[in-house]
């Protein structure tokens, strides 16, 4: 008999993130490779209560499988159990909850990255001194996770004095209150953003107020602008959580459980940060929405 | 009659900021009277009125009701107290039943936690019967409505309330005499049983008809309170205006002139049909009719507000289509609407403006506002109509009501129309003003300005008219020209 | 020249009776429904239907609650910081502190009742516009809620509340959410248009000054009505809370404009003075069932929220067609 | 027993010499200046002064255009949308396609007046309430953006175009975007108050069915506004990509509720009739300059827009009691 075409869900908890258009091109890709069909979704901004909508709605559809974000350690729980239990494997992608029923975890966890970026910090700020950390959604649960990874990190050292900034997701807002928070102290020695938006604010900040090598700058993710700022110099890094892998990945894994009964297994898609050395190779496979 | 009298205000006053609304007014009403209210517009009734209703809290003085003082402090507490009031501004919720719209309040009948539906309509139902010989569908939106029915509405709440006092200010300013007739006898029969009254109007007649005594306020103050026997027309509007009041003559019957309006097989489905005439230059029409006999919406159809669904109209000889108001202006037609506060005025915005409204275009300089030119034109016009105001710059609202309709009259006035159609124009204005208005559409009508005027004062259409057209469910009943025009004529046609 | 000058049939009787105000909204979510269904097999399934009907269930019930405070003639833009403040107080207390989950609850309950409070006397006291007080108010609430969860979601452990309020399943198939949401529309049914409460509100937001001059305080119908929109966003909290075991500082962002998309699609006049707890419920429905449609369907993600903002549209337009064409 | 209803004085002529009408605000804003210049040396540097206008050049723009479209009686909740959409529409025919990026800001602007067509014609023909209209609108503009950059922000080259509109400094200290805030200020002003059409839009605002009576088409007087506000969206969009060199489908969400806050706090009454282009700027400049002041003074990041809350609602609050008391 004809083989079955097997319909997957990828959901992701902010789909209007440019953060997971590689997720999404990972996962669309593994499905182009298997024939199977793809279907990415979720919700627009980050909203637990929704997202747990979207897996129901799967579960509704009976797909063959689901791989999905966890960002919350229990709310998920119920939905995920009962997927399993309807016989619908899940994986976790990017965000985990290691209580749940998923099969297995795709991904570097936020707080995890967060401490990467701590280390980086305190590789290029060995002696320590005052640094702004920028989030734009304070509260936002992923990006509080990196942001606590951050300061664990620095405060291990105890070298450091760091304040944070929320700017709200627009860009000039983004660029003006870290400005003025560079304005209010200027014995600042690097900025770092744990996201795309205050990532990029960074970097055009030091490029308009000339501060190259003055201070320190890092973000987040694999964004135009900041690897730009980086091949300028005027920013040292960007963590990368190789999000295409984690959509890829999740997919993969679904078929070939579905198709073979192989067991999920954890996958860590963590490696070192992006920086001036590896940044030229990136940067063309992130304009073509592979990193 | 001996003893203290049921309701006396001893030296009430009462300020709103620089404004002296009352200052040191006293009278009295005893059981079983009709007190009549009068006064310029501004003199302060309502705001009396709404110190005794507990609105306002007098800033002075002192109010017996009974002879126990009486200071409410919520219209609720005032009810309580057994006092009804009819409001000037005709307060209702639009969007509630007419039921519901009388037995609002507090004491709204009630079964368990809910309102009892089932008896507030049999019992709405019965009072219209009995109070005004009508029947009516009591679950009807009150935004149906006409303004005639809104008033009867507050009329029949406030007759339902058991009061021992009812207040009523400017109860009847869209009613027909018919109607205001059967609401006087209940008056009277009312009284008759004890009831006190306070009546305010600025219908004189109505004033004299109906009350026992009338005070008289100006500026606030009490210039005197006349007992029946002691005042008649003359005297009252003397005493109202502080200076005599010439009632200008009726006009008479039109001389031969070029037609400027015609009007041929006018209809509006659903408001009249059937209606034509021919009018000439300089030439005052009066409109006469019920309220629903479609004498209004005839008015506003000339200005294409809407328009109307058959016939034609010429201006001039030309066959004119007038579909919305830009059309009518531009063919020399100005509408002072029926109810100036909803209409006409924009509240927000002072005198100048106001006058220059329908203008605008011609104050626009390269572009940008002449403000030279729309303060001189609307200087121009307070001067021309006296329009008492503290300067052109003053917002409308601060200006008293016959002063707010001069305004919305001069709107018109300073583009010259041709033809002035006009509704009510003088509802709520008190008897100087009144006259004012008079010799100003008799002016314009002198200096060439042909006039269509509906109004439900007849003594006021009888005195400016040239003709009067009575209407009656949607048609012409009748024409009456010059002389032929009287009172009795007028109710007669209307009403068979 | 406005529609309210157009000349109407009288339809007192008919308006009376109870429903057929909400035609046009019924309309609009059956050929919604009608047309998904056709579309894709797995709409029209219990456990889809149920599982629209237990989404909805916090947004419904905040939805109903600010139905009668916008017939009121008011807003409350607050709603969401409400609903975040009464879950992180309830999530700080029991889920760090270990105290009783009823006695944390009934914290969280008082917390929404007092920012509800707040509002009502900002709004009375200064008289200023309450879209622009809550909207402010929105931002405090929310800070609250940031600064008492330290930004972190907070879990719970499992408890019979939570089945209470959030997890059993009533008969098998019911989800208990479900459950308050039908009570608490019932009440609010009620409350609104079965009391005389519901008529103050009713002239309260029709026409204030006269409804004043009838002797109605409606600054206490004003105010009550905020406390029940609290006491709305108060309940939903826990219903979410207990329903997934986990509350943050963010939750309900937005639920504000939906609850008032809600409110205006089943027909409630932003101008106060017309509404309806019925026509409330069938919006929520619309755009719950919207959604999931479109998730069932497979809609691309960039477009989902675009197709709902259509359809909240054509919903409007439809129910307003409809009723003035019978008004 | 209505605000309106208080004792006011007559004070035309005052009111005439221009901006005494937005005195409450103005005191507003320089309390919050003093207060901050107190506090944090830094906040009274030009550098500071210059970064909060430059931050405000977005939203200001935008907000002067809602303030003609408020006081015409009507809403925008789409702003945000259509500003992202303008963006994006650019940034794909310059960014991606290379087309020469003069023509792409053409094509962006013609998008932005499209969808404010769109709006107006819908509020228009169906006479639905805007709020609801422009909700729905907002959501599917901000869909086109999501679609057209595929979910993702995209990056200019540095152009002589990026100069004009968003990064040269006039005089070495005068951010250009300030220059183009300020010229659209102007427009605005002699548009609002100096000229016939700013009369219709009052009056429109004021008292519709009054204005059409008086020959006004209302009609198409708030689809002027509606265009205006889309045109202003536009500008905005094209000096945010200037300066950032960068668009994001997702930029301008929550601007338009940002947008009617600051012209509420600068006066502008949300039942239409009343506002000023004067007072919409100092509104501007309050909500950033408090959010700048915040950050100078280390305010912890999770009750920052607490205090944003707080300050709007003491500056409405300011602005109504003062302006009362001078009425
Ligand atoms: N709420 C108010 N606020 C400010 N001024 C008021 C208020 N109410 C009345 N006034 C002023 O008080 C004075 C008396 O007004 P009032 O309404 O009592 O007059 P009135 O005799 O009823 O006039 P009319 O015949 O036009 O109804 C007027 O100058 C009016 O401007
Ligand atoms: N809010 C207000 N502020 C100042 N004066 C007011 C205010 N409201 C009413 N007035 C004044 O009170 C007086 C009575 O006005 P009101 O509009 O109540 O009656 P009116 O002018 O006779 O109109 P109508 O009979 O059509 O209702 C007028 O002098 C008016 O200017
Ligand atoms: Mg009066
Ligand atoms: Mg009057």
């Amino acid at each position: 008999a004809e083989a079955k075409r097997y319909k997957f869900v990828v959901i992701t908890h902010a789909t209007a993130v440019p953060f997971f258009v590689p997720v999404r091109k990972g996962a669309e890709d593994a499905g182009k490779l298997v024939g199977a069909e793809v279907v990415y979704t979720g919700p627009a901004g980050f909203d637990i209560q929704r997202q747990v909508e979207f897996m129901k709605s799967a579960i509704a559809q009976k797909v063959d499988g689901i791989a999905c974000t966890l960002p919350d350690p229990s709310a998920f729980n119920d939905v995920v159990a009962e997927a399993r239990a309807k016989g619908i494997p899940v994986i976790a992608i990017n965000a985990d909850a290691p209580k749940s029923e998923r099969m297995a975890y795709i991904g570097q966890g936020n707080y995890e990255a967060g401490r990467s970026m701590g280390e980086q910090i305190v590789k290029l700020l060995p002696n320590g001194g005052d640094v702004l950390l920028a989030i734009h959604t304070a509260g936002a649960e992923n990006l509080e996770a990196r942001i606590k990874g951050v300061k664990d990190v620095l405060d291990q050292t105890g070298k450091f004095k760091y304040r944070v900034v929320a700017t709200g997701t627009d860009l000039v807002k983004a660029e003006s209150l870290i400005g003025a928070a560079l304005q209010a102290n200027p014995n600042i020695k690097g900025m770092f953003g744990v996201e795309d938006v205050t990532g990029i604010a960074i970097g055009h900040i030091i490029e308009r107020e000339k501060l190259k090598g003055k201070v320190m700058g890092g973000g987040f993710d694999l964004v135009g602008e900041i690897l730009d700022a980086i091949q300028r110099g005027d920013m040292q890094f960007t963590i990368d959580q190789q999000p295409y892998l984690q959509g890829f990945q999740g997919v993969m894994e679904l078929y070939l459980n579905k198709k073979f009964a192989i067991a999920p297994a954890d996958i860590n898609t963590g490696i070192a940060p992006v920086t001036a050395a590896s940044v030229k190779a990136v940067k063309d496979l992130a304009a073509k929405g592979y990193r | 009659m001996g003893g203290p009298p049921f309701l006396s205000v001893e030296g009430v006053s009462k300020s709103f900021g620089a404004t002296r609304a009352l200052d040191g007014v006293s009278l009295s009403v005893e059981r079983g009277a009709v007190l009549g209210l009068a006064g310029e517009n501004g003199a302060g009734k309502s705001t009396l009125i709404k110190i005794l209703c507990g609105v306002h809290r007098p800033d002075a003085g002192r109010v017996l009701l009974d002879g126990r003082p009486h200071q409410p402090r919520s219209p609720a507490e005032a009810e309580a107290a057994g006092i009804a009031v009819f409001h000037q501004e005709i307060p209702v919720c639009p969007d509630l039943s007419i039921a519901a719209n009388v037995f609002l309040g507090p004491r709204m009948p009630r079964r368990g936690l809910g309102p009892d539906w089932r008896a507030m309509e049999r019992r709405c139902v019965e009072l219209y019967r009995t109070l005004l010989g009508e029947e009516i569908d009591p679950r009807r939106l009150v935004r149906t409505c006409s303004a005639a029915e809104k008033q009867l509405a507050l009329l029949v709440r406030v007759l339902s309330r058991d009061a021992r006092l009812v207040i009523l200010d400017e109860p009847t300013t869209a009613l027909a005499p018919p109607e205001v007739e059967r609401l006087f006898a209940i008056f009277r029969r009312l009284a008759s049983q004890g009831i006190a009254f306070v009546f305010v109007s600025h219908m004189l007649e109505e004033l004299v008809q109906l009350s026992d005594a009338i005070a008289v306020l100006r500026d606030g103050r009490n210039v005197g309170t006349l007992a029946r026997g002691e005042f008649d027309l003359g005297r009252l509007s003397q005493l109202i205006a502080g200076r005599t009041v010439v009632q200008s003559g009726h006009r008479s019957a039109a001389e031969a002139a070029e037609a400027r309006l015609e009007v041929r097989d006018l209809g509006q489905r659903g408001g009249f049909e059937g209606v034509s005439f021919r009018l000439g230059k300089g030439e005052i029409l009066g409109i006469a009719g019920l309220q629903g006999s479609g004498r209004a919406a005839l008015v506003r159809s000339l200005f294409g507000a809407p328009p109307a669904t058959e016939g034609e109209i010429r201006v001039d000889g030309v066959p004119t289509r007038i579909a919305r108001p830009q059309d009518a202006i531009r063919a020399g037609i100005g509408f002072v609407p029926e109810d100036r506060h909803a209409l006409g005025l924009f509240d927000d915005m002072d005198v100048k403006l106001n006058v220059n409204m329908a203008g605008l275009p011609g104050f626009s300089r390269r572009g940008l506002l002449d403000a030279g030119k729309l303060r001189r034109v609307a200087e121009r016009m307070r001067d021309d109509l006296s329009i008492k105001a503290a300067s052109v710059d003053a917002p409308v609202r601060s200006l008293s009501g016959g002063n707010q309709q001069k305004v919305l009259i001069s709107r018109w006035l300073a583009l010259r129309p041709r033809i002035l159609l006009m509704v009510e124009p003088t509802r709520g204005v008190d008897v100087g003003a009144k006259q004012e208005i008079v010799d100003l559409v008799l002016a314009l009508a002198r200096d060439g300005c042909t006039c269509v005027i509906s109004s439900s004062e007849l003594e006021e259409l009888l005195r400016l008219s040239n003709r009067v057209l009575v209407m009656s469910r949607g048609r012409v009943a009748r024409e009456l020209a010059g002389a032929e025009a009287t009172k009795d004529r007028i109710i007669l046609a209307a009403t068979t | 020249m406005d529609a309210a000058a157009r000349p109407k049939k009288r339809l007192g009787a008919v308006a009376r009776i109870f429903g057929l105000r909400d035609f046009g909204v019924l309309v609009a979510a059956v050929l919604i429904a009608a047309f998904f269904s056709v579309i894709t097999p797995t709409f029209l399934t219990s456990y889809n239907l149920f599982n629209i009907l237990r989404q909805t269930a916090e947004l419904g019930i905040i939805a109903m609650a600010m139905t009668m405070l916008i017939v009121a003639g008011e807003f409350d833009l607050s709603v969401g910081g409400i609903y975040a403040v009464a879950g992180v107080v309830t999530g700080v207390l029991a889920g760090r502190h270990d105290v009783n989950i009823w006695w944390a609850a009934l914290a969280g309950m008082t917390a929404a009742l007092l920012l509800g409070l707040l509002n009502a006397v900002l709004i009375a006291s200064t008289r200023i516009n309450s879209f622009i007080a809550t909207l402010s108010t929105m931002m405090v609430y929310r800070g609250v809620a940031m600064v008492l969860s330290e930004g972190q979601p907070i879990s719970f452990r499992l408890d019979f509340f939570m089945d209470l309020f959030g997890r059993a399943e009533l008969f098998g198939v019911l989800p208990v959410p479900v459950v308050w949401f039908a009570a608490w529309g019932v009440l609010s049914y009620v409350l609104l248009h079965r009391t005389t409460f519901g008529v103050r509100v009713f002239a309260t937001g029709d026409n204030r000054e006269a409804a004043e001059l009838a002797g109605i305080k409606t600054t206490r119908v004003k105010a009550t009505a905020f406390l029940l929109t609290a006491l709305a966003s108060g309940l939903a909290a826990l219903i979410s809370l207990s329903f997934l075991r986990t509350v943050t500082p963010t939750q309900g962002t937005g639920l504000e404009l939906e609850a008032i998309a809600a409110a205006v699609i089943g027909g409630t006049a932003m101008s106060g003075g017309v509404g309806s707890i019925l026509g409330t419920f069938l919006g929520t429905f619309i755009m719950a069932e919207v959604r999931t449609g479109l998730v069932l369907l497979g809609t691309d993600a960039y477009v989902q929220d675009a197709f709902v903002g259509l359809v909240i549209a054509l919903a409007v337009i439809v129910n307003v067609r409809l009723s003035t064409r019978r008004r």
